[in-house]
């Protein structure tokens, strides 16, 4: 579905993310995303980063120019968007972890509003936290983790995953964060030997599950993922590995 | 029992339905999947002499009863894709899909193509939004005689040429693939098409112009290939808008040997070959099609 | 306050949306009807010198995203329709819509609607499935620029040529209108199209052939407005799957000065012209376009 | 909506008038119509005589090739039909009397299934009456009426109801039959001061509002009809004095 929509609010995370809120009919799921048209410039994947009735909205990171043009924009302005596209994440897989990573935290926060489960959010420092304000008003239990140990933990997301699944029975990791984040969750679940589902990004353009430039082995993210389970991920050799670039050459990670 | 198998020129295929030109063939290994889901063969991506990233971002959109894209043939050259090729003919029939600016590059691709194990090229005269290839090419009888010529002599494997239907004079496109010994022709590629938004009062596309596929390009396609079948000997491959059985038989009876399924794996999904399959198989027993061939062109008669 | 008035050539309408040719103008009171609906002009049905039945059923259906026709172009003929055209011609301005096999049957035919009170004379050179008429003669720019030419020296009013998307060279038949004298370009009519029914093995229309309307050409149609509108200096008047404000506004920015509605009258309902109005102005007022000709074109800034 | 249907049962009605009963999903309300395809022949508009859930049927009297051809239509055929099609019946207002003349009553079949209402059947002879079965087993009260009195009343639909409206209070008139029956029903409702509400034909290309061959002023019969109340056949001049042929030239009734 494609749509033009109206910015409600905008919402500042922390000195790099925004969010956007906006109205939009669509149906959403957690960890569903959307492709934002900044015009003239670019047209990038976004998660929804908060989904409450009709009110929807995204999570944004600067870190380019897409990204610092979409930081522009103000309540009052129009977005043209299509989507939700993606998976989603399963929320009925038992008792849930859920850990969001940078701005990978907004992927999982619908999930942390729709259930209410314990929560850990990492970042760089404390100035990375972002949307603790929302994740403590649905879940008891939100723990942070820095890795400079300006806050909470000191340390990375994972190891204090691997400290909190020590202490609690969780049945599945829910989790979006840079790739060797996930990697390492992915890892750290096999050991504890519990499932896992994570939310993967590649290169996208349809979004839509037609062009296959997203792929991860035969899988598309856009369309068979972007959220995958411990099951599929084993099964992808190029997680952790390698990606995909514009032309469809394999760019190994390391 | 009825039969599913087809053969275009002298491709054996054990079933009907291939994956279109630009559709999850990019890759070695969604290929592979294709094959997995019921695709008698698979058609790659588009490749060139270089690699190409495509055009920015947006390439694509919904529109009713479609999609509008110009990918802009983005592969990552007809050297790297070497490796797809191998990945994929390892599990089934692949057509290499190759489009270049004039003859040689034709001539040089498709070698590339024979050699990595293709089992026929597919000639892209009819891509709607890339500047100096596709369909530039493919609205000038002479052009596509002296491509298709080349190719000929430059490959054993078969040659199928893939029109655009963005011209009045498609019999006459297809006659030239014919008289230069072309095997089959593939009909037909996206519609020339823009997507404007008004709030924002420019054209949605960063290339502007872009394809027309899906449903809404399906009565256009049929027309095309019944269009096609009146005037050509050699055998017609249907692409435009299948995403059902029925769909797919239109063209057939129409005058298609066989027929490729581009945009319906995004709306329907890979699995979409499969429900094909077994939608024809019913028909055809139903009313006694004993095989593709028998029902090849029959709404002529 | 935003205007909806429109000029196209030497034309003032009120409002920039025209019943398009051939969908409720057969007759005066259903053409009054329209105007009542919001409708800035009507076209007539194409009229032809002599009464025509058109193709027998079925001439029509629903496709995905639109209709599949093969009307024929029925017609009471030039003579019976003067007394539609009085009618009509009370209530608004209506625009002659006529088809002929060459210059002389265009000029006498234009000549009766010029006497019959109408505002402009639209030349069908686009049918996609009347033999000998139609785009038979519209993909061949010296023929059009003949037509033109003599349909100019023989009327007053302004003319106009609807052209057919179904070619390669709409911008060289473009230039013939332009050249011509021709006033306006229209653009476009259906796109050639074919239905089979797998169950009765055969082409669904009496005709077989047809012509696709509605959403489904939507992106063809603003694609052909804006590539016409890169070439020509005469106002272009956008039609093929109008059905909302938005569609309207796609047409406009990619150069149309005035739109057209068919299949949508159907779809949607002859409301379907209040609500484009009532949208239209509501995008211009907040969008700062106090009228249509300052919305004309901007996609191609 | 366009759909291929298989014929579940033929069922004969008289001597020249057969009913097809096959299941199609379609929403249909009483008084609305279908395309039907007679490949090589001819197309041509059936009104639905029979809605019971996903069943439905048209009855057909032969009048000429395309009806006759679809005469030699049996069991497990196929049949190619589009719609539904035009407004039908509005069937709440008030005490109903429902006419059916000749093959007319299959248009209002649904009509007297759907309401119980009371009814009158009419033709020329006893044999021309049709579906008295299916009437009687929905509405207490059915009358028949026949020129040439073979049967029931003797006379025409309309001095029957003339009578029966003497008898009991009716808010509206349901009628279908020729358009000289139909103006006669017309006028006799007007007299006596009710309602009615007349199913008309024209001739018919799209069927869906498009085309426009089948106006009566400037209404579409085949879809702001083919009912039409008193108040819009007040406004209609054609009614009962000239129809549109083929090429659109008008053509007087007498
Ligand atoms: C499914 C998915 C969900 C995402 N959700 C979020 C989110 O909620 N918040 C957020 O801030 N970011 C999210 N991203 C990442 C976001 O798309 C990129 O940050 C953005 O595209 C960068 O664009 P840019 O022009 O600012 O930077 P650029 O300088 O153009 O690119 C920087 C990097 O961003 C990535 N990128 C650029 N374009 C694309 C593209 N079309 N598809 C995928 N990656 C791209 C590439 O890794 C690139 O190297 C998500 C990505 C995906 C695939
Ligand atoms: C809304 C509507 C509902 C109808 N419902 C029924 C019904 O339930 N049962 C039934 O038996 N008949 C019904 N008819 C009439 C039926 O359509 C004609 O009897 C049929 O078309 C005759 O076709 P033919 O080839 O057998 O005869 P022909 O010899 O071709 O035609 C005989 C007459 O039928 C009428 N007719 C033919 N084609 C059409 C057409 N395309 N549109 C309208 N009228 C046409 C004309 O008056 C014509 O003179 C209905 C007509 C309409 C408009
Ligand atoms: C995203 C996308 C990419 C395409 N890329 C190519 C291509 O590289 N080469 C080609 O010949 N056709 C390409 N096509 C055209 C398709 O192969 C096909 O001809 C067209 O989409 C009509 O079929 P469909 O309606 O089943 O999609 C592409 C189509 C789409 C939608
Ligand atoms: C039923 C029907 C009849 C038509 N008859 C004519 C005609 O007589 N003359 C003409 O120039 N165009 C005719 N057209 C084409 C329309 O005027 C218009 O160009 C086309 O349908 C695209 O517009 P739309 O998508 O809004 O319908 C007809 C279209 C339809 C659907
Ligand atoms: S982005 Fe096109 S298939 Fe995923
Ligand atoms: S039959 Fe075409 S408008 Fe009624």
């Amino acid at each position: 579905m494609t749509d033009v929509v109206t910015i409600k609010r905008v919402v500042d995370e922390c000195y790099d993310t925004k969010t956007f809120v906006f109205d939009w009919e669509a149906e959403a799921r957690p960890g569903q995303f959307i492709m934002i048209w900044v015009p003239g410039i670019d047209e990038i994947p976004m998660s929804i980063s908060g989904i409450d009735g009709r009110e929807k909205s995204v999570t944004v990171k600067a870190i380019g120019e897409a990204t610092r043009a979409i930081h522009g924009f103000k309540a009052g302005d129009r977005l043209r968007i299509r989507g939700p596209y993606g998976n989603g994440y399963d929320l009925g897989r038992g008792n849930l972890l859920i850990v969001g990573g940078g701005v990978g935290t907004a992927a999982v926060m619908p999930a942390v509003t729709t259930t209410g489960a314990d929560t850990i959010l990492a970042g760089r420092t404390q100035n990375d936290i972002i949307m603790e304000g929302v994740a403590t008003s649905h879940s008891d239990n939100v723990w942070i983790a820095t890795d400079d140990g300006s806050r909470g933990f000191h340390g990375n997301a994972v190891q204090l995953m691997k400290e909190k699944a020590a202490l609690k029975r969780y049945d599945c990791v829910i989790a979006c964060g840079p790739e060797v984040m996930l990697w390492f969750t992915y890892q750290a679940c096999k050991e504890l030997g519990i499932d896992c589902q994570l939310s993967l990004e590649r290169y996208m353009k349809c979004g839509a599950g037609v062009c296959g430039c997203c792929v991860m082995d035969d899988s598309r993210v856009c369309r068979d993922g972007p959220v995958f389970d411990s099951e599929k991920l084993a099964k992808l050799s190029e997680f952790g590995v390698s990606k995909r670039d514009e032309c469809g050459r394999t760019v190994k990670f390391r | 029992m009825v039969s599913l198998k087809t053969s275009i020129g002298g491709i054996d295929l054990d079933k009907p339905g291939m994956v279109a030109s630009g559709i999850m063939d990019e890759t070695g290994p969604s290929m592979v999947r294709m094959f997995s889901c019921g695709a008698g063969a698979v058609v790659s991506k588009s490749v060139g002499l270089e690699p190409n990233a495509g055009h920015a971002n947006p390439c694509f959109t919904e529109v009713d009863g479609g999609y509008v894209n110009a990918m802009g043939l983005p592969n990552p050259g007809i050297e790297l894709f070497r490796e797809e090729m191998e990945t994929a003919t390892r599990a089934g029939k692949v057509v290499g899909s190759i489009y270049g600016a004039g003859p040689e590059d034709f001539s040089m691709l498709a070698g590339k193509m024979e050699d990595y194990g293709a089992c026929a090229v597919e000639l892209n005269l009819s891509c709607p939004h890339a500047k100096g290839y596709g369909m530039e090419v493919g609205t000038d009888p002479s052009m596509v005689k002296e491509i298709v010529s080349a190719v000929k002599s430059a490959v054993s494997i078969p040659v199928w040429a893939k029109l655009t239907p963005n011209t009045h004079i498609l019999p006459s496109i297809g006659m030239a693939v014919q008289e230069a010994g072309g095997d089959a022709v593939v009909a037909i590629n996206t519609l020339k098409a823009m997507v404007i938004c008004p709030e924002f009062a420019r054209p949605l596309l960063s290339n502007k112009f872009g394809g027309l596929s899906g449903s809404a390009v399906k009565p256009v396609g049929v027309r095309a290939v019944y269009d096609l079948r009146t005037v050509l000997d050699i055998p017609i491959i249907g692409v435009g808008g299948i995403s059902n059985w029925r769909d797919a038989a239109e063209y057939i009876m129409a005058g298609a040997s066989a027929f490729q399924v581009g945009s319906a794996i995004g709306t329907v999904g890979p699995e979409v070959f499969g429900s094909i399959n077994e939608g024809l198989s019913s028909f055809m027993e139903e009313y006694g099609y004993p095989s593709i061939g028998s029902m090849t062109g029959v709404a002529h008669d």
